[in-house]
């Protein structure tokens, strides 16, 4: 096994390590002793400045890379600039031994334990190879919205209000909105996208003609929530969406009973929940009441969703004097046909009512989440499940690639008063994106080895980043700029075509070897 | 594809008790693409099997390699010495393959690593589900695309069998009823009427139970004709 | 009982690192037994690699990644965790305690819990009976 | 010296706002009365067993980490604001920095001190995502200063980082711009007597609860330390009342009741966790908030508030509660009760905000910033958030606190 080319570089911070001298001079026998390592020598702690220029300028013949095992976290000495010049940066490992000292016990009886732990790394680093991440300055200057709603607007404009040149892509018309360096592409629909962060590429097809523009950075702004909920037809109920009662306030006619429910759905069979926005159903239902539309007005929900300072929101309205019945999920409230009332078992008052409804207000989405509205850019192909019930590893808005956002709908599946701030750090995150002017594409990336793919798609299913493609050879590629280093197509590859730089299988398997072997 | 699963690693041990030097093969096309023979997994059956050895001290040596195509000769050449030196060759491959080698050198001892399962797809990644019989007279055509023989649990030629829930087969909850998919499909494309057509019944002899199958490309062959002009013999 | 014991722990470098770090700094020791490999992501984990680390002389093989659906590149724990179970199929199959594997999934915050969890799973592994293993994997 | 943007409170709001401000080039100062920049989120315990609950804890608690090493970032722990005065477009704000007893730059993180300290709870460890990351000496239970002179955690030091004679000090800060972000402080469940808090020891709120948890990897009842087998999470508790305690809702307690009941029913299937709450303000569709009880057996959600928590004859704790459909009231005997309890603005938000005359509704919320004089304020000291939330709505501030100051493009 090749390990001769690795220096393991010890220093002796003897009071943080708590090793006396022999104790360090042992173990320095050790780490020379066992056949991972070429060179063995101690130098004086790294947090000492001297000694951090001694370390910078070291020369050891023979060795191209080196194992450092420091008593504390490298944060705390500050940049990894002190490391020896004529190494590679990605040829040296710098170990933290306090992890594994036990905090209590006498330390002296730990030096097997530290000198398999450096032996270890020894015996992983003897295969790695010299790497450098590359900086790749953005191609683009602007920023691409993708939605078709007015908080897609409101992104695009306030980008374009800070300086970025902003596109917003919407499938409806969107007349009226023009700001400086903003350009609207209306009535078009996306067609899928290619490229890098910092210089993607988005094909889009507008009144038939299929057109490219280019992007730094890309925003998903999503309102629209899945909603099947059709309004009952054959009873004399009138049905309001709740968008629209603005304007049917203006001029309605008063009624005996008018009904606010929460999701339209538990009159029908529709099977996705529509989360409505409270604080519009709310308002609605203290100005009906303010301005007496109706003689028994009531909100029918399965829970009064006001939160936060709705709250106070939801007092106003009771005091107005909109009664709130609370149902079950076993018992749902149902229209009868003849007169327009609801039947509904209350939960806190334990008995049935029936609720006066002539007017029904419920929140009715109109258009359905585009699943394909996702297949085509970029993201995973069922990533528009997943991004549903992404984790927070990223924050919020972030998706797994770098430089393109999801907000509203796209993000998490949020009541939409939530998606107001989203919308805006999302914006803040663009902006701190493009200072940045450079995609750092990383030197550890997946490499597929010429002709052992057997084509099978896995590692193109499998990549979160779907930097794994199929060329026109009909052999699997990874595109080295978009790959982040995570390994996953490397295990899953059937014919073990694939493997991971400076994390290979032998690597793997001598760090296991070295671990699991008895010091003498 | 064809779609094969490993055999349980203790089933393969016992086969190779008393056994020294193990070849264990595995192939690149079908088995590979459906993650039960390709190199990864000759890889996972010798470390699962040295760690079978480590414990009971059987003494076995492995040897791992893996051809383009085991079902083809020529391609199980290159890797004879390996099989003429090996005590048990351990073929991953699917029967098809198995067998090119237990063929090409009788004398050796060729176990099966997996149980060659069934032609299916992928239906999400991992999961593989049986859509085709190879029973020798496709009727698709008739019935909107759907294969009523493989994908009907009793391979019902004229219409459902009446057993099924919502929808679901009776044999086996999980599975769609074929009937109820075909009576869907044939509604979207308004040719329903082909659920009334009354089929006589299947011509059996053409699948497996009519014997071992053959199939004759007059075109590829390179033989004399008979001298008696009469046509090749099937 | 724990000296001889081997049990080797292959570690998330992204969350699940972070959550040993902050253990440690809390004053809580790694258990005696564990050795730490630190790979980029758990999903890059083969099965052959954790057979060949049992049949190497590790009495355990612990997978610490981070939380399902909250892992930094997504379904890497997700893939791991099914080819822990896959393992755990192997060695009930060739009858070796299927408890010497096990998934952990951490938090970077959750430190005292991992820490807790490990040395749960170092005590099941101790009461296993000793692993005799004749010859080592070559 | 000058500081492009000087942040009142480090919770989550205040890390994303930094994290925002470093990444847009800005150099930013943070102050936090607390010992550990971070705020609630440090305290909290992350929720998920083998999935994740999206309690989003450990999101503030990342970007801190991340932000810690950079130079523009400087962090001044254990503040007390003394004053603020806007000269022109300068804003001076000087404060009284409490004594920590730890060096933060001479300590290197090993963890000894933490492992050698003989009273639970004087020496607080950094948790993750903490800065600065360095332990603190908490002097009320010291046996340092309380009793006698014990100087365990400084023998131990490697790097003598404890100094038991610091003295508080003085820190003096200019900034072109201000973001208060001074965040909310939990309600104390004691002025609600029928609860119980304080008087029996096993009634804890959800952030004693959250305490033991990040302490000791498991949830174990005060009084004997041993693992509840039925436990009751009440929630709603000081919010919504008019009684001892706040009329609005505090909107993250349903979201926290909800995941803390998940962990605990996921992590000791053994042990029965009853759900008490009157309204589910979750932020996702009620189906997938209650997707992952599929059919678990030991976990039990009815609409309808505790009543009374008394001490049962049996020792255990009698907890009277509405039940559904039939309003009737019903009584459960329960090893431990969790009170999930709201938030309040903090004495320090309702002074600030007089200091910096910015607008206050009647429960001390700040209603509305001041652009012009490039004061800002960002997440839950405007009303009551939770933590995903007032991340985002940090991040926000955080740009348009840089857009104000000039950003290059």
């Amino acid at each position: 096994m090749s390990g001769n080319k690795v220096c393991i570089i010890l220093s002796d911070c003897q009071s943080c390590s708590g090793l006396s001298n022999e104790d360090m001079n042992r173990m320095l026998g050790a780490l020379k002793g066992g056949a991972k390592a070429a060179h063995a020598l101690i130098v004086k702690a790294p947090c000492i400045k001297e000694s951090r220029k001694e370390i910078r300028t070291l020369h050891i013949e023979g060795c191209d890379r080196a194992v450092v095992g420091m008593w504390c976290h490298p944060e705390k000495i500050g940049a990894l600039n002190w490391l020896p010049k004529k190494m590679s940066p990605s040829l040296i490992e710098v170990v933290d031994l306090s992890i594994f000292a036990a905090k209590s016990t006498k330390c002296s009886s730990q030096v097997d334990k530290y000198v398999r732990v450096l032996h270890a790394s020894a015996a992983g680093l003897a295969h790695a190879e010299a790497l450098k991440d590359r900086k790749i300055p953005f191609a683009s200057k602007s920023v691409v919205v993708i939605g078709s709603n007015d908080r897609a607007k409101d992104a695009a404009k306030s980008l374009a209000s800070k300086g970025i040149h902003a596109k917003l892509i919407s499938m409806e018309p969107m007349p009226g909105v023009n700001a400086e360096n903003l350009e609207v592409i209306d009535g078009a629909t996306t067609e899928g996208l290619k490229g890098i962060p910092g210089d993607f590429r988005i094909a889009y097809s507008r009144k038939g003609q299929r057109k490219e523009t280019d992007a730094a950075s890309i925003l998903l702004v999503s309102e629209r929530c899945l909603s099947k909920a059709v309004p009952p037809k054959d009873s004399k109920v009138k049905v309001v969406p709740l968008e629209q009662f603005r304007n049917y306030s203006a001029g309605g006619a008063k009624v005996k009973g008018m009904a606010f429910l929460d999701d339209l759905q538990t009159l029908t069979t529709a099977a996705d929940p529509v989360t409505p926005a409270w604080h519009t159903l709310l308002e609605a239902a203290k100005t009906a009441a303010a301005n007496h539309m109706a003689d028994y007005i009531s909100v029918i929900a399965r829970d009064v969703k006001a939160a936060g300072l709705l709250e106070m929101l939801w007092k106003e309205a009771a005091d107005a004097g909109v009664k709130f019945i609370r149902y079950d999920d076993k018992s749902r409230p149902k229209i009868s046909k003849e007169d327009s009332t609801i039947s509904v078992k209350d939960l806190v008052l334990g008995e049935s009512l029936d609720i006066p409804a002539d007017v029904i207000v419920a929140p009715i989405t109109t258009r359905p989440w585009e699943p394909m509205f996702i297949e085509r850019l970029f993201l995973p192909s069922d990533w528009d499940l997943k991004s549903r019930l992404r984790g927070p590893q990223r924050g919020t808005a972030q998706s797994p690639c770098d430089g393109i956002f999801m907000v509203g709908y796209a993000g998490f599946n949020k009541l939409l008063d939530i998606a107001e701030p989203e919308l805006d750090s999302a914006v803040a995150q663009i902006s701190a994106f493009m200072q940045k002017g450079c995609h750092v594409a990383r030197g550890a990336v997946a490499v597929i080895e010429e002709g052992k793919c057997s084509a099978c798609l896995t590692c193109v299913r499998t990549c979160p980043y779907r930097a794994a493609i199929m060329n026109e050879s009909w052999k699997a590629e990874i595109i080295a700029d978009k790959c982040a280093g995570c390994g996953n197509c490397v295990a899953v590859c059937p014919s073990l075509a694939i493997e991971l730089k400076n994390c290979t299988r032998p690597q793997i398997g001598a760090q296991v070897a070295a671990s699991t072997e008895v010091v003498q | 594809m064809i779609r094969a699963e490993r055999k349980p690693v203790s089933e393969i041990a016992r086969m190779l008790a008393g056994k020294k030097k193990v070849l264990v093969v595995g192939c690149k096309t079908c088995v590979a693409i459906g993650h039960a023979g390709g190199e990864k997994e000759v890889a996972e059956l010798v470390s699962a099997l040295r760690l079978v050895n480590a414990k009971e001290g059987h003494g076995w040596q492995f040897e791992q390699t893996v051809v383009e195509r085991q079902c083809e000769k020529e391609w199980v050449r290159p890797i004879e010495e390996k099989i003429i030196s090996a005590d048990a060759v351990v073929s991953l491959a699917c029967g098809l393959g198995a067998q090119t080698i237990a063929d090409m050198y009788p004398i050796k001892q060729v176990y099966p690593g997996v149980n060659t399962m069934f032609l299916g797809v992928p239906e999400e990644q991992g999961v593989f589900v049986e859509k085709c019989l190879a029973c020798g007279e496709c009727v698709m055509f008739e019935t909107g695309g759907i294969c009523p023989v493989a994908r009907c649990a009793k391979s019902m030629r004229n219409g459902a069998c009446g057993g099924s829930a919502d929808g679901k087969c009776e044999v086996n909850l999980e599975t769609d009823c074929a009937w109820y998919m075909i009576y869907e499909r044939l509604k979207l494309q308004g040719r329903l009427d082909l659920m009334t057509k009354v089929v006589e019944p299947k011509d059996w002899s053409k699948s497996h139970a009519g014997g071992r199958r053959k199939i004759v490309r007059k075109d590829l062959l390179i033989q004399p004709t008979d001298r008696t002009g009469t046509e090749v013999k099937k | 009982m724990s000296d001889k014991l081997k049990i080797v722990a292959f570690v998330c470098e992204n969350h699940a690192m972070s959550a040993i770090r902050a253990a440690s700094i809390a004053g809580e020791s790694l258990p005696e037994s564990v050795r730490i490999i630190e790979i980029p992501c758990t999903g890059r984990l083969e099965t052959p690699q954790m057979l060949e680390a049992i049949g190497g002389g590790a009495d355990g093989v612990a997978v610490i990644g981070c939380l399902e659906e909250n892992c930094y590149h997504d379904i890497g724990s997700m893939l791991a965790r099914g080819r822990v179970n896959r393992i755990k199929d192997i060695l009930k199959d060739i009858s070796m305690e299927p408890e010497r594997v096990e998934m952990i999934n951490a938090a970077s915050v959750s430190g005292a819990m991992l820490m807790m969890k490990l040395r749960q799973f170092e005590s099941r592994v101790a009461s296993l009976p000793v692993l005799s293993l004749k010859g080592a994997i070559q | 010296m000058m500081r492009d943007v000087l942040v009142i409170g480090g919770g989550p709001a205040g890390i994303a706002a930094a994290e925002t401000l470093l990444s847009l080039g800005k150099n930013v100062t943070v102050v936090d009365s607390a010992p550990f920049a971070g705020g609630v989120p440090l305290e909290l315990s992350c929720k998920g067993d083998i999935e994740c609950t999206r309690c989003h804890v450990c999101m503030p608690r990342d970007a801190a980490a991340r932000i810690r090493p950079s130079e523009c970032l400087e962090v001044v722990p254990m503040a007390s604001i003394q004053s603020v005065a806007i000269e022109g477009d300068v804003i001076k704000v000087n404060a009284k920095i409490s004594p920590r007893y730890v060096k933060p730059d001479a300590c290197i993180g090993c963890g000894k001190c933490a492992a050698a300290c003989p009273v639970v709870g004087a020496l607080v460890a950094p948790p993750h995502g903490s800065i600065p990351n360095a332990p603190y000496v908490n002097r009320e239970l010291c046996a340092h200063f309380t009793s006698k002179k014990c100087n365990e955690c400084a023998k131990v030091c490697p790097t003598q980082a404890f100094n038991f004679k610091e003295r508080s000090k003085e820190s003096r800060t200019e900034a072109r711009a201000v973001i208060v972000a001074t965040g909310l402080e939990p309600i104390d469940p004691s002025a609600v007597q029928h609860y119980g808090y304080g008087l029996y020891p096993d009634v804890v709120t959800s952030l004693d609860a959250e305490r033991i948890i990040s302490k000791y990897g498991e949830l174990r009842k005060p009084s004997d330390g041993q693992k509840p087998k039925k436990l009751a999470i009440i929630q709603c508790v000081g919010s919504r009342t008019t009684k001892g305690g706040v009329e609005y809702c505090s909107k993250f307690c349903c979201k926290y009741g909800l995941r803390i009941a998940r962990a605990l029913v996921e992590r000791s299937p053994d042990s029965q966790v009853d759900f008490l709450y009157m309204d589910l303000r979750t932020f996702e569709p009620r189906a997938d908030a209650l997707s992952w009880i599929g059919d678990k057996k030991n976990f039990m959600i009815s609409q309808g508030v505790a009543a009374k928590v008394q001490m049962s004859a049996a020792g255990k704790l009698a907890i009277k509660r509405t039940t559904q459909g039939d309003a009737s009231i019903e009584e459960g005997e329960y090893d431990m009760a969790v009170l999930s309890i709201g938030g309040q603005p903090r004495p320090e938000t309702k002074v600030l905000a007089a200091h910096l005359s910015l607008p206050q509704d009647g429960f001390g919320f700040i209603s509305a910033d001041d652009a012009k004089r490039r004061i800002f304020v960002a997440g839950s000291c405007k009303g009551p958030m939770d933590i995903e939330e007032s991340f985002s709505d940090g991040q926000a501030v955080g740009a348009r606190a840089a857009a104000c100051l000039g950003v290059r493009q």
